[in-house]
């Protein structure tokens, strides 16, 4: 069963809300500050790429987050944009792909960070996409936690 | 916390002191920022970011876009920052190798081009 | 539109989270500390009496809040657990009769002193029943909020 | 921010410090920290709340349910509370009328039953 689930508009005043909502659960896991850290870095830039392509393609739909906090923490962040049916990598490159490229000067989203900030603080992530849309899957299992 | 921004002319660079939250939505504060200094002409920008408490890859991403910004004027952007879980966000990004980061705001200002 | 909306399951930890997301937004709306402080109450308030209907009715039922800041800042809390219809005042006192009564000490929630922090910090509340669940509409309207 | 509790002599009284948040979640915690001074004939009892952020209706109820408790053992509870915000909660539940409710621990302490 989801512990908690948030939806909202794609606005970028929202991801800070996610955010907090996210350290609020893995805080009450008993996760510690290092890993807090983590999750607001990840939870923030898979919210930011859900929010580029709902703008782009459905703006009037929410961003979804769904929480679970069974052993760990999960975040299924989820958008629903059209995209070509993918998993893992493949996924992923979809996604690149989709995300808006800013225009000439770079100072929008850049995808590529964004990859490697989740890539590096989630310690699993996993990617789908479908004509559903896109889901982002993140965990910090409860054994990780007690390796810290 | 929210994006404050306060900029001083310091050894004839401009030190932009940068405290809070630079995210999705913040981002965009700054990026006006840098680009009202270049516009006056102040290519040579000094971020000091000692008191950022969240940084994203969109607030990455302003500032690759200021620096491209500030080449095209044969100008320089150095950053002062002094947090690990900082640098850690720069380091990961391949970051580190594109902006000279700095310790010290006088180390900033003083060094050469 | 709604513009966010949360759910959790009917766990205390969780009401803790609402009042957080609830004064995020409110922050955004740009309302000032005192009413905001107003709105921690109330909405916990709200919360807590979801939280106890629903635990004793429908404990794997999410508690779902949706909240609006088109005009300054409506928060919509509901609860399925079933009750008799009935709306304002009516409906209050059917929803005092449902929260479920603390054992012998009352060291539970005071359903009183809940209503009576709702009706003091909410200045606009609206209460419905139906065998639906539990409807509580608080709102701080943007007039309010110039007014203070 | 989570409740925390201490709990000191004084004068013949328990002061138990209060800070953090009262509320649904963390109302039970403090519930069994006055359950505990009662069982252990701690009768007289000052509850500091001047570090108390945020107080609910469940924190009313424990600290209701645990006068109840006293008074069957003819104790008393006091509390110490400065902040116009929580005074509030009080006023507009009727429970100032309940509590004696002091400016400092040093005249709850000393105040005659
Ligand atoms: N290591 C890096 N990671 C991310 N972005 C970088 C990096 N180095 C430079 N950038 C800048 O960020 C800008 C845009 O982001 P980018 O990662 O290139 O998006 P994408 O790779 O998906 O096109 C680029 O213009 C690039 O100059
Ligand atoms: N003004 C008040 N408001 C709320 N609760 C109060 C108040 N005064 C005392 N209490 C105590 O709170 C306890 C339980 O809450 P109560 O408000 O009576 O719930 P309900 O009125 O729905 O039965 C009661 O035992 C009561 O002693």
């Amino acid at each position: 069963m989801a512990t908690v689930e948030l939806s909202f508009v794609p606005l970028p005043a929202h991801v800070r809300t996610a955010r907090q909502v996210a350290v609020a659960l893995a805080r009450r896991t008993g996760l510690t500050d290092d890993v807090l850290d983590e999750i607001r870095l990840a939870v923030g830039e898979a919210c930011g790429l859900a929010l580029s392509l709902q703008r782009q393609s459905r703006p009037y739909d929410p961003v979804v987050l769904v929480f679970d906090d069974d052993a760990g923490l999960t975040v299924d962040v989820r958008a629903s944009a059209p995209l070509d049916a993918a998993s893992g990598d493949h996924a992923l490159s979809v996604l690149a792909a989709a995300v808006p490229r800013p225009a000439v000067t770079a100072e929008e989203l850049p995808v590529g960070a964004a990859l490697a900030v989740l890539a590096e603080f989630a310690p699993r992530l996993e990617v789908t996409t479908s004509d559903a849309g896109m889901r982002l899957e993140l965990s910090w299992p409860a054994v990780a936690v007690a390796n810290r | 916390m929210d994006l404050s921004l306060s900029t001083r002319a310091e050894g004839g660079r401009t030190v932009v002191e940068v405290t809070g939250e630079i995210d999705v939505y913040t981002a965009p504060k700054l990026r006006e920022q840098i680009a009202e200094l270049v516009e006056a002409g102040r290519h040579d920008i000094v971020v000091d970011m000692r008191g950022v408490e969240f940084l994203d890859s969109t607030g990455l991403g302003v500032l690759v876009g200021g620096l491209k910004r500030i080449r095209q004027h044969d100008g320089s952007m150095r950053l002062v920052c002094t947090q690990e879980r900082i640098l850690k966000i720069f380091r990961i990004t391949g970051l580190t190798k594109v902006f000279p980061i700095h310790e010290s705001v006088a180390t900033a200002v003083a060094a050469g081009d």
